[in-house]
């Protein structure tokens, strides 16, 4: 029986984010030591280390929220100098958060739609009048977003304000805002924090059908070992600040650095 | 329980997001609007003109324009009442100085000017929020004041610092009687309340609401807080601008200095949070509060036989609009829209409570 | 780094602002330091209404626009009291007034919005001033009233060899001052060495961690508030006794809120110091810059005073965001 | 309308076509929009479909399976395989892979059509053992890109394919529907049956075609009907209404988005036309009452005072019946305050007929729905007779009849009660079942339902219960247990109920009650008791309990045929009946006989005329031990009514 899953026929491509000697100290403290990896087109790459490794800090150096105080970023063959997270917003980076930033005060299609804010051009005043290019721009990234809905199977929540859903739909529609930019590479933080085992299960599958559907690239933080190994092609393994493995699934799982750091070995 | 929505199914993106997708809201909108605009005139006093519905309106567009940018955009502001009296000066000096200006035209160069002097305080916002925020605010409303005060050149040297304005004529049609100064405002407002709601439904609203809410995530999927910022600081000020031309032309028609000091701008500010944050026709909502209540408070008493010193009345239209404004903020958040959206819902609901 | 430059940058700006008018030779020494001193004096209540800010803010990040009001209310009340009775006991019971104050403010107002957003509870302290000034002249009258502390109002001459001309100070000025120095002592004893001022100084620290070690923050909140009601009562009581008491004394707050931006929002000393700045400040901009200004730009008089200290709060957030003894935040993603 | 013209669906479609090009044919909730496609694109739509079939390799008689939720390419899929002369076969959407795999080797299915994934990978698995399945198309493309398997394709590319073929060939398609006759079989649906393996029964163009007609000319349905499909498309209801009427008269088919948003949409939608099983009627009331619970006092008094005058009065002013001034006033304002808003939260508020079936309803649903103002109306068929026997008609409904025969419809009833059925509207054969063919319809035409019924006054049909359920009392009056039992458990505090009396006497009952209703009820009177058999065996629970079976007994006394089915004797079971104690089914049927043996000392103290008997069952708990019940317990007469009496009464 074929499936669509992380060995389904995809063809991963080259280098899209090259991440080379990042480091990163707030204050005294080192977040973050000469740590380079890279990612490749239309794969899952997961970063995974125990607590305060710093896999936060590394995706906020992705998407521009800390900028490195050494080491470079190059992200489609351009080698970016401190950016701002809106600029990598532009560049087609998008991202989602491990507690839910969603807008509180609006509704679960608005905030898809904001997604789409960086695709719309149309002006001040003809959004005043709104008749015309205003409304039919609207209009169409309206479909857009609605066909997003219908991947995450949200359809009976589009006109539901945010805050009153659930835990886990509240995880899928701050997925659906990030899917609606278009990005080209998507970073998860901690996408099943607090989900039960369906809830997880479902979303393996968005994330799984995400990449193959639209071909994204996706860098994933989680602490689920199971889901990591299941659904990644391969896997960076940060331990204070350092990184101690790289490789696929199965390379990871028998490193003996990582093993230790998982267990617990004193350094 | 007036809702019928049964069939009423939108076959197009263009009939889901128009303004009012239930059929019987636009009935009751076509109602309302045939009333305001062809009974009203007919039936109502002067004195309901004068002193209800004139002000009324010219403080619902303050409202609005106030709202655009604390209640969707989350970014505070003490000082409103500055950029009403830019609009106002700026009206007047356009009138004075370029006399063959059509008033329409000069009502939106005021806005105008009030949204440049809008964005120029704006500024502080890129760097600092909230509580700083509020503190730069302030620093408009003193220093603006000052300077409609100090400077003559703006009062025309006139010798007490106040000024008078002209009757206005648009295309022959002088606005001097009550009724045509309401149907006036009415058209004006009408008009820019349209706009505020097409701008909030759009991808600029979005943005702003975006700010509100969480302006951190808001960076993250790609806009740019300077753009959000400044054009809520830009378009909010041009409404209040406006307002402020209207206020000082239809309403007061002349004005010493501070005739747009702190009180006005903290009274824009109480008629948001009892009207409701976020929602324009909150804006109307309080804007008739505050106007209404101090009214009410005035001829209550008398009703009841009891006499009031004009003192004590203002003191307690004071005790009443604090106590109210702990109130809302406790109880209801989001104002008297709130409660009108939830009536509505349960309206639509009827008999079941959810 | 950066804000080790910026705040050097602003110490130079001051200083030279300061100097100017003594260094151009637009002034005498004697009228100079007159100006000086008139600034410190209305510094020291600036410094004053700041400190019952800093504390509440310090305690319930309240960003209380009340001061303002409730130094009008506590005025009002020792005014009206005293007279119908003794002084002391018109200012005990105002004390006591204040304290039932601090009470009803925390069950019908913090309570409910425990936990919102800082800019939720500003306008809540809105709404407490409207209350409060509505409620206080409702109750106490909206004249003007005296306040006799008993000092002679006459001015002295001091330092008559040094300068000439000398320098003319108000007896009740300096009371005023040394009244103001006592007050921040026995406040700055307090958080030092009582049991009470420790456990509000915890909660400043970290709320969270004030309330794991088991100190109730509903009764900090009230102490607080009673605290900051007292400060509020001293500075009334100066300001009424200097200039009487009036609806004016209220937009006091205004004038607070600069120097608390220059300060930092939660720095005791930065609000004295704050407050000193910007008394001083004002002054010297309205005699040595406002006549300056008057002329060049042909105004209808000066009156910088007027917002000086706020365009001068703008230039610190610009550059200085925390104030000059702030603490600076760092938003995590 | 005997045109000969329209004879084949193909053929109506090309009608509407060409007479309402742009009224809507069909929508369908997808996006957040109701995507709509009027009766022109429709025809393109299934013109494309069909020529790519063909292309495929479809030929006249092959068959079709479609599986899936409501969407209209399923739809059009069954008129696109018409068009050819083939033969759709529809299945259950939730069917396990054995089952569909059943269907298609005995149908010797080439083609089938499914609407998701999750469909395909079904039909992957039965391709294993039904090499015969030579092409599975889907309609959604989510998760099936890389389904490399050649004999796999979209709906888009067959029809991209279609396309292709019919700017070749523009004549193919005309001459194919050409070729179409009124007798072919147009569809073939799988009936569950009770027993032994599925049978498919064929249904051909005219049957289907004349009870449309019949259907719509009994209701005056026309081309502005709405219809929500939410039913599934294996099911004759479904065919008829959504399928056949739709393509007859010319009215418009809405499919939800989702399973989840039915009741939304059908808000949205408000359906003028609706068919709805009791189950889905019962849910919905519950669901009213629930909520209802949660309003204010004054809310919720309104709510009851008002359902109160509609139980007077509702369902009279709906018949057009003569109702007093004032009630008539009242239910005025009722219909403002709480049936109007209640028709709107309902998603019913333009329904003009609905339809329920498919197994008896409670009379208090029924009158609830009636009263509120909801045409609701009862119809008798079943998938051999295309649902089309007996229908109700407007302001002649009954409660307890499934109204009078349908138009073109001749009905018998045998001596043994069951009821037989000759009409226009009937299958052709089971597929390839020659003997239960002949079996089912005996030589003079008459298909055999199965069930047992008799005519009342009015001329209405009552249907009471399974043939071979239906024995005789000793004095050779029709004994229907079903029909008793159901009666019993239309009350709340009955949960189930097993009558006796074949070759009886009388008829005497054992009832167990519900424990969860009796026991509120017991609360609310502080009657303590410690557990089930307690509280069966009060006095004041078998005073409850009697009278709803002399309620029951009153109503069977109304009707000649069955007054002498009244129940004389009860008694409460000392435990309830339990599918672990092999008592019930896993459907939770009664198994009378199995009963009737297991409790044989209970039954000779009903009709011995004890007064209370001493019982010990072993029951099986949930966690398999096993255990005794023992009770001592009473058994009650009841008051049985005389039918002149009755007759008077009513």
């Amino acid at each position: 029986m074929t499936t669509a899953g992380a060995s389904g026929g995809k063809s991963i491509g080259g280098v899209v984010l090259d991440l080379a000697g990042i480091s990163l100290a707030f204050g005294g403290v080192r977040a973050l030591q000469n740590v380079s990896f890279d990612v490749r087109e239309h794969e899952i790459r997961a970063i995974i280390g125990p607590n305060g490794a710093g896999k936060s800090s590394m995706l906020n150096v992705i998407n521009g929220v800390y900028h490195p105080q050494e080491g470079t970023v190059t992200f489609n063959g351009v080698k970016r100098h401190d950016v701002n997270t809106h600029e990598a917003a532009e560049q087609g980076i998008a991202r989602t958060f491990q507690n839910i930033a969603l807008f509180k005060g609006m509704s679960v299609l608005d905030n898809i739609m904001t997604g789409r804010n960086l695709r719309m051009k149309s002006g001040l005043l003809a959004q005043a009048i709104r008749i015309g290019p205003a409304e039919r721009e609207e209009l169409q990234h309206r479909e857009a977003v609605e066909r997003i809905i219908d991947f995450l199977e949200i359809q009976a929540y589009r006109k539901t304000p945010v805050g009153r859903l659930p835990y886990g739909l509240q995880k899928r529609v701050d997925l659906a805002r990030a899917l609606a930019m278009e990005p080209k590479l998507l970073l998860l933080d901690e996408p099943m924090a607090g989900m039960n085992v369906e809830e997880k299960q479902d979303m393996c599958r968005f994330i799984l059908d995400v990449n193959d559907q639209f071909g994204t690239t996706i860098v994933l933080i989680e602490h689920d070992m199971g889901v990591v190994m299941d659904i990644s092609d391969r896997v960076v393994v940060l331990d204070y600040g350092k990184k101690i493995g790289d490789g696929t699934p199965d390379e990871v799982r028998g490193n003996q650095a990582v093993i230790d750091a998982y267990l617990g070995v004193s350094h | 329980m007036l809702y019928r929505e049964n069939g009423q199914f939108k076959t197009t993106y263009r009939q889901d997001q128009q303004m009012l997708p239930i059929l019987q809201d636009r009935i009751f909108m076509a109602l309302l609007l045939l009333f305001v605009f062809g009974v009203a005139p007919f039936i109502f006093s002067d004195y309901l003109f004068l002193s209800i519905l004139i002000p009324f309106l010219v403080l619902s567009l303050a409202a609005i324009g106030l709202n655009l940018l604390v209640g969707y955009c989350g970014q505070i502001s003490l000082g409103h009442a500055a950029f009403m009296s830019v609009g106002a000066y700026a009206a007047y000096n356009l009138v004075l100085r370029v006399p063959q200006l059509n008033f329409l035209v000069v009502l939106i160069l005021a806005g105008l000017i009030a949204a440049l002097v809008g964005l120029l305080f704006g500024i502080p916002s890129l760097r600092i929020r909230g509580l700083y925020l509020a503190v730069a605010t302030l620093a408009a409303q003193f220093f603006v004041d000052w300077t409609f005060a100090r400077v003559k050149w703006f009062t025309n040297y006139a010798p007490s610092g106040s000024v008078s304005t002209a009757t206005i004529d648009i295309f022959g049609w002088t606005v001097d009687t009550p009724v045509r100064k309401y149907l006036f405002l009415l058209a004006v407002v009408t008009v820019f309340a349209l706009v505020a709601k097409n701008l909030v439904r759009g991808h600029m609203g979005r943005a702003w609401m975006a700010m509100r809410d969480m302006d951190v995530a808001a960076e993250v999927i790609g806009i740019r807080p300077v753009y959000a910022k400044l054009t809520a600081f830009g378009v909010s000020s041009f409404y209040v601008g406006v307002a402020g031309a209207l206020w000082g032309f239809v309403y007061l028609g002349s004005w010493e200095p501070l005739a747009f000091d702190i009180n006005l701008s903290l009274n824009l500010l109480f008629m948001i949070i009892i009207g409701g944050m976020g929602s324009i026709l909150g804006s109307f909502f309080g804007a008739f509060f505050i106007v209404a209540l101090p009214i009410l408070l005035n001829q209550a008493p008398e009703w009841l036989g009891i006499h009031l010193s004009t003192a004590m009345v203002s003191n307690l239209e004071a005790m009443i609009f604090g106590s109210l404004i702990i109130f809302f903020l406790i109880v209801e958040p989001q104002g008297l829209a709130r409660l009108w959206a939830i009536g509505k819902e349960k309206l639509r609901l009827w008999p079941f409570p959810h | 780094m950066k804000r080790n430059r910026n705040l050097i940058i602003l110490c130079v700006f001051l200083l030279a602002g300061l100097i100017m008018p003594l260094a151009t030779g637009a002034s005498d020494p004697g009228f100079y330091i007159e100006v000086l001193l008139g600034g410190l004096m209305a510094g020291v209540l600036y410094s004053l209404v700041a400190l019952g800010f800093v504390l509440i803010f310090k305690a319930s990040g309240v960003f209380n626009f009340a001061q303002g009001a409730m130094v009008l209310f506590a005025a009002l009340s020792v005014a009206r009291m005293a007279e119908v009775m003794p002084l002391w006991l018109a200012t005990l019971l105002a004390i006591g007034i204040m304290i039932a104050f601090a009470f009803i403010v925390e069950r019908l107002v913090l309570r409910p919005l425990v936990n919102q957003d800082p800019v939720v509870l500003l306008m809540a302290t809105l709404g407490v001033t409207y209350f409060l000034n509505g409620f206080g002249q409702a109750v106490w009258g909206s004249d003007i009233y005296e306040i006799n502390l008993g000092i002679a109002k006459e001015p002295v001459m001091i330092l008559q060899n040094l300068f000439q001309g000398g320098i003319l100070i108000n007896k009740d000025d300096v009371a005023a001052a040394v009244a103001a120095v006592v007050l921040v002592a026995l406040l700055a004893l307090f958080f030092q060495k009582t049991k009470t001022g420790r456990a509000l100084r915890a909660v400043a620290d970290d709320h969270l961690a004030a309330q794991s070690i088991g100190i109730p923050l509903n009764r900090i909140w009230v102490i607080v508030w009673s605290v900051a009601g007292v400060v509020a009562l001293v500075a009334g009581v100066i300001w009424g006794a200097k200039l009487g008491v009036q609806f004016s004394v209220s937009q006091v707050a205004l004038k607070a809120l600069p120097v608390v931006i220059l300060g930092g929002f939660t720095s005791i000393p930065g609000a004295i110091l704050g407050g000193l700045i910007i008394g001083v400040g004002e002054k010297m901009a309205e005699v040595f810059l406002a006549p300056i200004a008057v002329k060049a730009f042909d105004l209808a008089g000066g009156g910088i005073e007027n917002w000086f200290a706020y365009v001068l709060a703008l230039l610190f957030l610009l550059v200085l965001p925390e104030g000059l003894f702030g603490e600076k935040h760092i938003d995590r993603v | 309308m005997s045109d000969r013209s329209l004879d084949t669906f193909p053929r109506l479609l090309l009608q509407h076509a060409a007479v309402r090009p742009e009224h809507p044919a069909i929508r369908e909730k997808d996006l957040g929009i109701w995507q709509t496609w009027n009766w022109s694109q429709v025809a393109a739509e299934v013109h494309a479909l069909a020529c790519g079939l063909a292309e495929l390799g479809f030929r006249r008689g092959d068959s079709l399976a479609i599986i899936g939720d409501n969407r209209p390419r399923l739809y059009w899929a069954m008129t696109a395989a018409q068009c050819l002369g083939g033969i759709p076969v529809p299945m259950y959407q939730d069917a396990v892979a054995q089952e569909l795999e059943y269907v298609l080797q005995d149908a010797g299915i080439r083609f089938a059509i499914a609407e998701d994934q999750e469909q395909v990978d079904k039909l992957i698995e039965c391709r294993g053992r039904s090499p015969g399945l030579e092409h599975i198309l889907y309609d959604d493309p989510r998760g099936l890109r890389h389904y490399q398997q050649a004999y796999i394709r979209s709906l888009d590319a067959v029809q991209e394919l279609g396309r292709g073929r019919s700017a070749k060939q523009p004549e193919f398609i005309t001459a194919e529907i050409e070729q179409g006759k009124a007798e072919d079989v147009a569809i073939m649906l799988y009936t569950s049956g009770t027993t032994g393996k599925p049978k498919g029964v064929c249904i051909t163009h005219a049957a289907l075609i004349n009870a449309a007609r019949g259907g719509c000319g009994f209701d005056k349905l026309g081309p502005d009907e709405e219809i929500l499909s939410y039913l599934p498309m294996a099911w004759v209801g479904d065919n008829l209404f959504s399928y056949a009427q739709s393509l007859l008269a010319g009215f418009t088919v809405n499919c939800p988005e989702s399973g989840e948003t039915v009741m939304t949409d059908m808000r949205e939608i408000g359906p003028t036309y609706y068919f709805a099983p009791p189950r889905v009627f019962e849910n919905l009331l519950t669901q009213v009452m629930i909520r209802i619970e949660d309003a204010g006092a004054v809310k919720r008094w309104m709510f009851h005072y008002f359902m109160e005058v509609a139980r007077r009065c509702g369902a009279e002013i709906l018949d057009g019946k003569h109702v007093a001034a004032g009630d008539r006033l009242l239910y005025t304002l009722g219909n403002v305050l709480v049936y109007g808003p209640l028709r709107n939260v309902l998603g019913m508020s333009r329904v003009r007929v609905a339809y329920t079936a498919g197994a008896a309803i409670g009379p208090d649903l029924f009158r609830f729905y009636r009263s509120i103002g909801i045409n609701l109306k009862q119809l008798y068929g079943s998938t051999e007779t295309c649902a089309y026997v007996c229908l109700q008609r407007d302001g002649q409904i009954k409660l307890d009849t499934v109204g009078v025969p349908a138009p073109g419809v001749e009905i018998k009833i045998a001596d043994s009660g069951e009821v037989l059925v000759k009409s226009g509207a009937m299958f052709k054969e089971y597929y390839k079942r020659p003997d239960a063919t002949a079996e089912s319809i005996d030589a003079a035409g008459y298909f055999h339902t199965g069930d047992a019924g008799f005519f009342d006054a009015d001329g209405q049909l009552k249907i009471i219960d399974r043939a071979k359920d239906v024995g005789k009392l000793a004095n050779g009056a029709i004994y229907a247990p079903n029909y008793i039992e159901n009666k019993l458990k239309f009350f709340s505090h009955i949960k189930e109920a097993v009558a006796f009396g074949h070759g009886r006497d009388m008829v005497c009952a054992f009832v167990n009650i519900d424990i969860g209703a009796v026991g509120n009820w017991a609360e609310r009177r502080n009657i303590p008791y410690s557990g089930y058999t307690d509280l069966a065996q009060k006095p004041e629970v078998y005073a409850l309990v009697r009278e709803c079976v002399e309620k029951a007994n009153a109503e069977l006394a109304l009707d000649p045929a069955l007054c002498a089915s009244q129940v004389h004797r009860f008694l409460i079971l000392h435990k309830e009946l339990d599918p672990d104690d092999d008592e019930l089914t896993r459907t939770r049927k009664v198994r009378r006989s199995f009963i009737a043996e297991k409790y044989g000392v209970l039954i000779d103290a009903l009709y011995s005329g004890k007064a209370s008997q001493f019982i010990e069952t072993q029951v099986k708990f949930e966690d398999g031990r096993t255990g005794k019940v023992s009770a001592e317990l009473r058994i009650e007469e009841v008051k049985t009514y005389p039918p002149a009496t009755a007759q008077k009464a009513a």
